[in-house]
């Protein structure tokens, strides 16, 4: 185990580790480009360079492997001294066009340079310019390469990564560019990574292209809700411009590091599902398809489960949070006496990166609370011998309005299952309400409030709440975090968990109660 | 005739007004009803020939004493008074005294043993004498010695007050 | 029977139409009278320009009528009944509503026993110029003057703001201070004049002291006359007295009203200048009495005389109380464009410590002096 | 600044004369109010009969009123003022701006309204689809001209007379902002139109 000194402070690390990663370890950032943990090392950009005693020249920190002894300074005059020459370097052929470029704001070379370099252009000659400006190579991605600083990023994913190969580099010296394969078009199933990987602003989204500069955005801690994965990922949301994009609230999504589900990407199918959070939502209660109140709709739906008794059932999608999922089962199965189970997740492919074929982002969590699956909503109810039936999230129930004297719905699109209902209530989708997901490997992991919910529609729980207030079984939990708390309490396999104490990168099933082992 | 209606009409507004003003819990409410019993009042006193009373009971109750009642009540919260639920147990023994009181006046006027007591201010003497000087006449030679008193007790009512809300002059 | 309830109504309907009138020309006046006083232009702006041939020869007529601003209060009072009819969120609807009605109902209903003119023989009838014959007078306007306090009291709560409900407190601590004052100083008038009933206060100003000035409050009562003259101008609210309102810097009772209901608080207020004006009059400035006017024509003290008909001396009667009325506004408003306001220290000072004292003083003197006379 | 001595709470303007205690009959503020009320009765009187003369044609030459008479009048307008904004064009007529939304950000009355896309020239890359501003919350600070990368922004319209009769009317859109034109500092003018120095 070697143990070295950066910038006066001891650390011991294991062998092998590199000097970024060292520092890393004592808080101390490192400027860089090229380098990413995900990918293979590079070494080309030089912005790493440290000074190492007894070294004859600079050493670069991604690839300089610590060794016992070593005296590193990662901050000394000498430092940033080569920050500033490489970053002059660097910038010798950008062309500075920050004003159109999407990525300024959470641009590296424009931090960078505030904090290194901030010096004076001394270039006497022209710019040498690249083919072409703005190009697209792939159905989502644009490439400028004017911008690029070829820090081999996006390469280096492609041939590592995803194993496709779509990119390379072509040409000599400063006429040095990203170029696609022959014949080949970015197109893989990851793309979009290579927006988030790419320090500058040569890469960038032609979905998220000139909607919005990213400093109007906020970024709220979500999950993925396209698969069973369950990716962190960070909702950006544009809370107070909103004339951008069409009064769009949700920008986009960014993935976020979790090396125990995602690392450090995400799929574009799932990057793209956040257009559905706005997209032909359900806004307001109807009640045998006349417009309602929220209100209205709740009394009815109140009404006629009270008129059934306990041949009453609720059918969760696997959309639902786990407090959702808890709800229901409490209301129906528990205070009732009535009959709760989950509808099957929609499947779809998979691969063998990050896509899963559930298509639910919450199938552990049903399978853990309901227990039980109803895979024929409709025989199940037959079975059940059900009067009254709310439905949450979407499913298919042809037929069903024919079995049972009432259905709700709790949904947030029109879909099969509103076609089915007496009484549709509109719900809450991930990005507007807290509450956790578990994914298919048994990690619970938390959902943030971005937005409110849209228009008309009420948080999924609360809806819940509001039918228990009206069948005689009020719920006292002010927010969601007492519901999950009742949870913990009743559940053993989510036991001593909570939403504080899933943090950022949640937590496994089981884990609550057993002591945690040594935290890396 | 027509004094009889206005009678009727001062009278029964009067009783409406005064019942409306006990049984708000709005505060501001109560203070307003209060502000037309004291003008329906005043009609009543107008049909009495006592003007200058009438004008006093407008001028002083309701453009004085219930000004500053509304201050009072301006400077509590009204909407949050308004919300509690005022149930005191004294409620029901002073309804049931009312009821009895107003029982006993419903069976006194039915039986018709009830006749008013003419006093020294006739309609006449009023219009010979003048509003005013009736009232002073009774006031500063009948009853100065009540009067007096009034005024004394006025005014250690307002010391009173002064040393409370003051205490240190 | 009918006939009496029609010339009251008649009466009436003449109180208002003096009153409005002169209220409304209150609002081009204070503009500018305003922009004159302080070597402004004013309102030149309102107005039309003809443009069909028939009538194109209206527009020399028209210059000088937009160059006065006449046309100002028309533009004004569409400006104010065009706008929205808004009421304040959080606030209470109808007392919202209802505050600026009291407010104006009680300004009006003072003028009923306001006489502006002495009794008129016609067809056999004897009609006193006067909408309702008090023998309380006076003290039934101070009344109305206390009941429209509620006006503004209900304002300031009922518009669920701090700044209109502070506003509202101020004004009604004001007026009730006031009319400590105002009731105080009018009473040496009624020692004087021997009657509460303004008809009779009046016609007893129409004596002559020595043989040849007239016997008019304010020669009879100077320093009555200049207390209640102050008084009743902190009663309006107006500057230097108008800390309840402040339009520009502290903000008053009526902040949260727009369009007819602010309209009708700023018609209140120059009602009630103009009641101030008539109340003046009427107790210190002989009413409608014209000097050495007698009920047969004038009979002036070097002795001359001059008959006038019965009617002649109605109108002259009428005329020269509308003409002191006038004369009273246009002081009041002269006075607004003059002084600076007052502190709100310095108002209460002014009204509890110095007015009210001198006040009762002013009674005890004038009470020794009439047992002085009578002892004589 | 001499180091005068004062009472607490008096302030004493350079050159006033120095005022002693009040006196009784200054106390008394009858005769005072009285003297201001003669003050302004007299202004009114003057002034009236000016405005009188004036409106038949005569003395001219005697002010009534020593205001600017707006429009009549105009006031001189210094030539570095901000004024109401435009937009400036390319060579090619196009607007300049490359709607980067500096000036959005930094705009502290957030009046300005930028929806940007994609522009068919890749060397431009980006123009504003629609570029607002709303007269009726800005507040002419000038960040935007000082913030705009291209210099895309100005503020030399010289335009000071700005009414809408609604509140959209206040709302400057990109086909506004671009028609506008730098103007020459305004002259000031009397009421006959005539410019007027000073």
């Amino acid at each position: 185990m070697p143990k070295l000194t950066i910038d006066g402070r001891e650390v011991e690390v294991e062998q092998g580790t590199t000097l970024i990663e060292a520092a890393r370890r004592l808080d101390i950032h490192i400027p860089h480009y090229c380098y990413h943990r995900g990918l293979s090392i590079a070494g080309n950009c030089r912005m790493c360079l440290v000074e190492v005693e007894g070294a004859p020249k600079m050493m670069i920190a991604c690839h300089t492997q610590a060794a016992d002894g070593m005296v590193v300074h990662t901050d000394n005059d000498k430092c940033r001294e080569f920050r500033a020459s490489i970053l002059e370097f660097i910038l010798v052929n950008h062309p500075l066009d920050c004003p159109v470029c999407d990525q300024a704001g959470e641009c590296k070379l424009q931090d960078y340079y505030m904090e290194h370099g901030a010096a004076g252009s001394r270039l006497d000659e022209d710019k040498v310019k690249k083919r072409a400006k703005a190009k697209q190579i792939g159905p989502n991605i644009m490439l400028d390469t004017e911008r690029c600083i070829l820090c081999s990023r996006c390469v280096r994913f492609t041939d590592e990564i995803t194993h496709t190969h779509e990119l390379g580099i072509t040409e000599r010296a400063d006429h040095s560019e990203i170029t696609l394969a022959d014949g080949a078009w970015l197109d893989n199933r990851y793309a979009g990574c290579v927006v988030d990987i790419c320090p500058v602003g040569a890469l960038t989204d032609r979905d998220f292209r000139f909607k919005c500069r990213v400093w109007y955005l906020t970024a709220v801690d979500s999950i993925c809700t396209g698969c069973g994965r369950g990716c962190n990922i960070a909702i950006h949301v544009n809370r107070d411009r909103p004339h951008k994009a069409g009064g769009a609230r949700v920008m986009r999504y960014k993935p976020r590091e979790n090396p125990e589900v995602n690392q450090w990407w995400m799929c574009d199918e799932g990057r793209y599902t956040y257009k559905q959070i706005d997209h032909d939502r359900l806004t307001e209660a109807t009640v045998e398809g006349r417009t309602a109140t929220v209100e209205e709709a709740l009394d009815a739906t109140g009404a006629a489960l009270r008129k059934a008794g306990d041949a009453v059932g609720v059918l969760v999608a696997t959309t639902a949070t786990n407090e959702e999922l808890y709800l229901a089962r409490a209301l129906f199965a528990g205070a009732l006496g009535g009959h709760a189970a989950y509808l099957a997740p929609p499947q779809g492919e998979a691969d063998d990166l990050l896509i899963l074929a559930d298509k639910a982002p919450n199938t552990r969590g049903a399978q853990e609370i309901l227990g039980e699956q109803a895979a024929d909503p409709v025989a199940w109810v037959k079975e059940k011998g059900v009067k009254a039936v709310v439905v949450v999230g979407e499913a298919e129930l042809t037929g069903l309005k024919a079995e049972v004297d009432h259905v709700a719905v709790i949904a947030t699109h029109p879909g099969k299952a509103t076609e089915q209902a007496h009484v549709v209530l509109p719900g809450s989708v991930h990005a507007e309400a807290e509450g956790s997901f578990t994914n298919l490997a048994g990690r619970v992991q938390r959902i943030r409030v971005a937005v409110p919910p849209i228009g008309g529609a009420v948080e999924t729980w609360r809806l819940l709440m509001e039918l228990g207030d009206r069948l005689g079984h009020p719920f006292d939990f002010a927010f969601e975090d007492d519901i999950f708390a009742a949870l913990a309490d009743q559940l053993a396999p989510f036991a001593g968990l909570s939403h504080e104490s899933l943090g950022r990168r949640g937590a496994p099933l089981g884990s609550g109660t057993t002591q945690p082992a040594e935290v890396a | 005739m027509a004094e009889h209606l206005f009678f009727l009409y001062f009278a029964v507004a009067a009783l409406i007004c005064g019942v409306a003003m006990v049984s708000r819990s709005n505060l501001l409410h109560a203070a307003l009803w209060m502000l037309a019993f004291f003008v329906h009042m005043a009609g009543i006193f107008l049909l009495l020939n006592a003007e200058f009373i009438a004008a006093l009971q407008v001028m002083v109750y309701a453009g004085a004493i219930l000004v500053l009642y509304l201050f009072v009540i301006m400077l509590l919260d009204v909407r949050e008074l308004a919300k509690v639920r005022q149930r005191h147990a004294s409620a029901t023994v002073a309804s049931l005294i009312a009821g009895v009181m107003g029982a006993i006046m419903v069976v006194v006027v039915a039986r018709g043993t009830f006749n008013p007591i003419h006093g020294a201010a006739t309609a006449a003497l009023l219009a010979s004498q003048g509003n005013v000087e009736s009232v002073a006449i009774a006031l500063f030679t009948t009853y100065l010695l009540p009067f007096e008193v009034a005024s004394l007790i006025l005014l250690v009512a307002m010391v009173g007050a002064i040393m409370l809300a003051k205490r240190r002059l | 029977m009918w006939i009496d309830v029609a010339i009251k109504v008649g009466l009436a309907m003449v109180m208002m139409l003096i009153v409005i009138n002169i209220a409304g020309i209150h609002s081009w006046v204070e503009r500018k009278q305003s922009a004159v006083i302080q070597d402004r232009w004013g309102a030149n702006r309102a107005g039309f320009t003809f443009r069909a041939p028939l009538l194109r020869w209206l527009n020399p007529v028209m210059r000088p009528i937009i160059y006065l601003g006449l046309l100002q209060p028309l533009a004004d009072l569409m400006k104010l009944v065009a706008k929205e009819n808004w009421s304040p969120v959080g606030g209470m609807k109808w007392l919202h509503a209802s505050a600026p009605f009291f407010y104006l109902l009680f300004a009006f209903v003072g003028f009923s026993a306001i006489p502006f003119g002495d009794t008129l023989h016609v067809a056999g009838r004897d009609i006193s110029l006067q909408v309702a014959h008090l023998n309380v007078g006076f003290v039934f306007i101070f009344a109305m003057a206390g009941l429209g306090v509620y006006g503004i009291v209900l304002s300031g709560v009922s518009s669920n703001n701090n700044y209109a409900f502070l506003g509202a407190v101020r004004a009604a601590s004001q007026m009730i201070s006031y009319e400590v004052t105002l009731g105080a100083t009018v009473i040496g008038i009624v020692m004087v004049y021997g009657s509460l009933d303004l008809q009779e206060i009046v016609r007893g100003q129409g004596a002559l002291l020595w043989g040849w000035l007239p016997k008019w409050g304010v020669f009879v009562q100077p320093l009555g006359c200049i207390l209640f003259f102050t008084a009743a101008l902190a009663e309006t609210k107006r500057i230097p007295f108008d800390l309840p309102e402040g339009e520009s810097e502290i903000i008053g009772y009526f902040t949260e009203y727009s369009g007819t209901k602010f309209g009708m608080f700023m018609l209140a207020d120059f009602v009630e200048t103009v009641m101030v004006a008539a109340l003046t009059t009427t107790l210190f400035f002989g009413g409608w009495q014209f000097p050495y006017l007698h009920a047969s024509g004038f009979v002036f003290p070097w002795g001359a005389q001059v008959a006038v008909g019965h009617y002649g001396v109605v109108a002259i009667q009428v005329i020269s109380f509308l003409i002191k009325v006038v004369l009273f506004c246009w002081l009041l408003m002269t006075i607004r464009w003059t002084l600076p306001r007052f502190r709100y220290d310095q108002l209460m000072d002014l009204g509890w410590k110095r007015m009210l004292p001198v006040s009762l003083a002013n009674i005890a003197v004038t009470g020794l002096v009439i047992l002085l006379i009578e002892a004589l | 600044m001499e180091n005068v001595a004062r009472k607490p709470g008096t302030v004493t303007p350079a050159g006033a004369p120095k005022r002693g205690p009040l006196s009784f009959w200054e106390r008394i503020y009858v005769v005072e109010a009285a003297r201001g009320v003669w003050i302004t009765t007299v202004h009114f009187c003057r002034n009236m009969w000016r405005h009188t003369l004036h409106l038949v044609g005569l003395a001219k030459d005697k002010q009534a009123a020593v205001t600017v008479q707006y429009p009549e009048e105009l006031r001189y307008v210094p030539p570095r003022s901000r004024t109401r904004h435009r937009i400036v064009r390319r060579e090619d007529g196009s607007p300049r701006c490359v709607g980067c939304m500096m000036c959005e950000t930094i705009c502290p009355a957030r009046c300005i309204y930028i929806v940007a896309e994609e522009d068919p020239d890749p060397n431009i890359e980006k123009r504003p689809k629609r570029f607002d501003i709303d007269l009726g919350m800005c507040v002419f600070c000038g960040f935007c001209v000082e913030a705009c990368p291209e210099d895309a922004i100005r503020m030399d319209t010289q335009m000071v007379d700005l009414a809408a009769y609604s509140r959209n009317g206040m709302i400057l859109t990109l086909d506004q902002l671009l028609a506008g034109e730098p103007a020459a500092p305004r002259e000031a003018t009397n009421a006959l139109g005539e410019r007027v120095h000073g």
